[in-house]
């Protein structure tokens, strides 16, 4: 874990609100393994913000995100050359593979962030990778080209089917499933919107296919010290009730390990 | 040398003995190793443990923490595994390190409090116990103990009669007098005084209409408490001599100078570490750099200096 | 037509009867004409005077307000020109207007509440009486009352007997159960509650190591104090059927829906008068375009919709 | 009185600090008189920051201040085209001249604001208009041509003697009355840091010299509805002690007014 004030690189308004932006910090980059997330200083407001490590080499990292409110929008007005006050890499950083043969993985929106450096990262690992990124419409399916060379196979879907198939991403999942069918050796890796992370894991669950999910939560301090940031877990305690640190123990956790139904009517 | 070992920096009152007056505030620095790479047990005077209670417990449920107004509410809820294995699994790895440990400790009966006490007592693992009565985010016990002299007075009588540890007394602001607590605290052998805890607070959320914390209300701090925080220091060192560890709001060594020129002896940060997780070197850096440019000689001169001027 | 007197805004519980839920708050809009250029009174439900006393108040010695974390600590101290030539001098200007008039009424003793309201009610000048029984910057009286439920109840008796007008008792945040002085207040025939006065706090320069207010100590208010502020009006509701008048930290008509949500009839707004003095529009502005979103046909409706669904 | 939107037509970095500002605010500019001042809200800050008008023309109005903390640095760094949001014309907007036959003008540093609205305003006026103006050095004495042409005798003390004599403001004006002697007629008008005040007041009050002087105190509201701004008041009450607001009363008052001693204890 270190605290460090890295220079920003570059920084790309990709439209429609989301961003891209790169910055150098060794430290970090060396550190950093699919799932890890940092912890952004914004002056605009208190806490730190959790932006998921989308992508590194040798001493830059860069973060994909979404400006969506007061601190995102001042991260979105940096300049290359600024400073930002980062702690990182944060998080279990681990997407659980036992050995899987073929890695699905399913994105929503921003929740492509993760997923896209874990593609980056495995990128010659033997295993088969499927991507399947869901979008509102054609411009808001970032970096497709990366894309198309980093999976092996690429399913784009889009709310109004401006680009590939016209619908939500669990739908053209379950599609691909009717068609191939399971194979053993399969794992579902996902990260997006609550609403789409609850359907791919009810699907997964209920063709047995291991779940890897990355969620999100408060968090005060993003390194295990508060206990702000917690998901109802499924294995109750004593008192009925038990939960588990998403910023130590996740943010990527096996999806049988969360009580679905306290999770999803929680947010 | 480092300046949090500067010997101008040490608190030397009644029964508060430290290296350097900044302490980790209760429930913001887990048990002190976690953030050793980037904040370092050592550069503090002392660590406050997460608050323990007597059983296990699983906390509120999620969200537990909103930002609001430039401070945050949380409402965690006391999540921790109980006095069981807590020296083991939490004392002993800081243990190691050359700072003070202080022990936060929770009931939701004061038997609780007795039966704690004995534990950490048989074990003599911790420097001090911090009885902390004024937790809102608990059904039972917390803070309806810390706003009633009368049970305050039995609380700290019956940890006392457990241990010859220093103990302290955390207390809420949320109360009318809060001379009126502290006396009751003196009175059944108290040592010391920490404040303040959090403030009840609620935020709702208009889209939802529903409040924003799992647990409904949490308790409020970071920087907008810090001059009512100021203010209870004040009405503290006014009722009591005993030595002062002041919190509430701390995000920089000037907000510490004025605690310390309010009365306090020591001072303590929660909420800024997850700001600044380094944040207690700053501070220390600050105060010898204070006391060189106002010609402190030592720590001492500085507690209650403004107050002094205006009540003796 | 004038958002601020659309129907729907009426507030119409007990004896609170407005035609809209905005309210100066008492000390941070003068006596209602001052800025009438720039924030008219029609614009408010009610106009809340700036505190009275029995006898002319010169008020504490400046400065008298500083800016601290997010909000401000104010030591105006009541300064005031008694209620000898009050109505003449400071009602009748505003009592053109179409909106109501609250005084606020202030005593170091008991007796003063009662010798203002005689006079207050001889004339029939003004629509509501509040009774502040907390203001921190007075030496006698003041928050002293509003502390005590015995004082509140001895009070709120003797100023019942005196005028059959609406009374409003404005609450301190500084206490232990809002509950108890709410229920002292009732049993003796307060009609109304307002809260909250502003928290005791203090600002030291560490520079002068003085402190920054003449008076030491002042009142802290501004959008720091609104979480804390909505957590008490969710509690008096608790205690209370009758109509409360929601404040502290209101910035926005966001702000405003919140206290609503929480219990609140209706609301007022002291401080951010500094920073927008035309924000009473703009809130009122915003309940419309609330109301037509949420499909709610009257403001009656906001009001508890959150706080009843955790306790009915 | 008005709240209205400005846009800044021109903002000009002084140097050490200083900077001149001018923005469009028609209302403001057609009412203001010397003596008035705004309340500008800063962003970085809670409550608005009152600066004096320092100019006026047909539609804008100009300020002339120094960044000394969070509030007017924040201003310092507005562009032109930006909008700042302004209360104003406050105060009682008026040196009280009586029919001075000699208007003695005293400035210290940002002191220098309302006494050049002052020369502006009454260029045409009969009285005979002296300015003393005191400052650290050369580069902070501003606006030299301006004031050379709008006054009709000017004195610049510095105190390293970079420009004009070596030394403290009052100490010149005491070397022009040994010379020139007080004429009858004359009014003194002064602003700056109050320990220069302070000496001019005495100087003229021993003269007796009626002394028009503009004062500073920390602000609520700006406009006579909070009571944060009082002065004490050379007169007393019943309970010993009488303030008067510095926002509506002031901040322009004859010294006779102050209760020098609190005052000055205070500041
Ligand atoms: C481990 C982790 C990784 C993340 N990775 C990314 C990423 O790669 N790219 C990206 O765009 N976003 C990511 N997020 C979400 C991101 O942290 C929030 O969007 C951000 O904190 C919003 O802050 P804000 O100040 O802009 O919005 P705010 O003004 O704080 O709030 C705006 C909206 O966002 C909601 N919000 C605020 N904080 C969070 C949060 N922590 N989780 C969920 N909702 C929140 C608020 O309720 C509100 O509705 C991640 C979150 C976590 C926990
Ligand atoms: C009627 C009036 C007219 C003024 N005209 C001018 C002007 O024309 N040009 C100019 O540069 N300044 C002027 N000032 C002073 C100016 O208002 C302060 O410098 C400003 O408010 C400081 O705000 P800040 O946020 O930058 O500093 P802060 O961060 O608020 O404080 C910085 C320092 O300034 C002090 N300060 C803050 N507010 C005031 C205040 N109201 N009065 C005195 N000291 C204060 C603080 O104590 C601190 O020492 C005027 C003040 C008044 C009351
Ligand atoms: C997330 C969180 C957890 C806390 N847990 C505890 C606790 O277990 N025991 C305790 O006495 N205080 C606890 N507190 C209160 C802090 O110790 C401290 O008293 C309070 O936050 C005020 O200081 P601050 O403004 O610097 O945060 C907690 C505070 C926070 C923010
Ligand atoms: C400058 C100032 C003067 C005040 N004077 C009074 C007063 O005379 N009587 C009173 O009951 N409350 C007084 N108050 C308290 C306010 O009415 C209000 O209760 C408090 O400021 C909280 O609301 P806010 O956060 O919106 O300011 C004063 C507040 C301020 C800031
Ligand atoms: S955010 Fe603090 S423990 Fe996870
Ligand atoms: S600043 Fe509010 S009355 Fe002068």
């Amino acid at each position: 874990m270190n605290q460090t004030s890295a220079t920003i690189t570059a920084i790309r308004d990709l439209g429609a609100g989301y961003f891209h932006l790169e910055a150098t910090c060794p430290e970090i980059a060396q550190q950093a393994l699919p799932g890890h997330f940092i912890n952004v200083r914004c002056e605009s407001v208190l806490l730190r913000r959790p932006l998921a490590v989308f992508s590194v080499d040798a001493s830059t990292i860069g973060i994909f995100f979404k400006a969506c409110g007061k601190g995102t929008s001042w991260l979105a007005q940096r300049r290359a050359g600024e400073e930002i006050d980062l702690v990182g890499p944060l998080g279990k950083g681990l997407f659980e593979e036992n050995n899987a043969k073929r890695v699905i993985l399913v994105a929503g929106g921003v929740g492509l962030a993760p997923l896209y450096f874990y593609l980056q990262f495995n990128k010659k690992s033997p295993a088969k990778k499927i991507l399947f990124y869901g979008a509102r419409n054609a411009q808001t399916v970032f970096f497709q080209n990366e894309l198309l060379n980093l999976a092996d196979e690429c399913y784009f879907v889009t709310e109004d089917g401006s680009l590939g198939e016209k619908g939500l991403v669990n739908e053209e999942l379950r599609r691909f499933y009717l068609t191939e069918g399971p194979k053993d050796g399969d794992v579902v890796m996902t990260c997006g919107p609550n609403a789409m992370i609850k359907t791919i894991i009810s699907f997964a669950e209920a063709e047995n296919i291991p779940c890897q999910v990355s969620l999100e939560s408060y968090m005060g301090c993003g390194c295990g010290v508060c206990l702000s940031c917690v998901i109802p877990a499924a294995d109750s305690t004593q008192d009925g009730e038990s939960y588990f640190r998403l910023c130590t123990e996740g943010p990527v956790v096996d999806s049988r390990r969360i009580d679905k139904q306290k999770f999803f009517n929680m947010v | 040398m480092l300046c949090c070992e500067d010997s101008r920096l040490q608190v030397d009152k009644g029964r508060l003995k430290l290296k350097n007056p900044v302490i980790s505030a209760s429930g913001t620095f887990g048990y002190g190793i976690e953030l050793q790479d980037i904040a370092h047990p050592e550069h503090y005077g002392a660590i406050t443990l997460k608050g323990i209670t007597a059983k296990p417990r699983a906390g509120n449920p999620p969200p537990r923490i909103v930002e609001v107004s430039g401070g945050i509410i949380n409402s965690v809820g006391l999540q921790n595994d109980g006095i069981e294995e807590f020296v083991d699994k939490k004392v002993l790895p800081i243990k190691r390190y050359k700072t003070a440990i202080i022990a936060n400790i929770n009931g939701t009966t004061a038997d609780d409090y007795f039966l704690i006490t004995e534990k950490l007592n048989e074990h003599e693992s911790v420097d001090y116990i911090e009885i902390n009565v004024s937790c809102p985010n608990v059904k039972e016990g917390g803070v309806s103990f810390g706003k009633n002299p009368k049970a305050v007075a039995h609380i700290v009588k019956g940890v006392r009669e457990k241990t010859n540890l220093p103990l302290i007394l955390k207390l809420t602001p949320q109360v009318t007098d809060i001379g009126e607590i502290v006396r009751a605290a003196e009175d059944n052998g108290i040592d010391i005084i920490s404040l303040i805890n959090t403030y009840p607070a609620i935020a709702i959320n208009i889209n939802t209409k529903k409040p924003v914390l799992g647990n409904i209300r949490g308790g409020f701090s970071g920087p907008p408490v810090k001059p009512m925080a100021i203010n209870l220091v004040w009405e503290t060192r006014a009722a009591t001599n005993l030595p002062i560890i002041g919190m509430g709001g701390i995000s920089c060594w000037e907000d510490a100078v004025e605690f310390l020129l309010a009365g306090a002896d020591a001072v303590a940060v929660g909420t800024w570490h997850f700001i600044e997780p380094d944040i207690a070197t700053k501070i220390n850096q600050g105060l010898c750099n204070y006391m060189d440019k106002e010609q402190f000689s030592s720590l001492s001169e500085i507690t209650g200096y403004t107050w002094r001027q205006y009540n003796d």
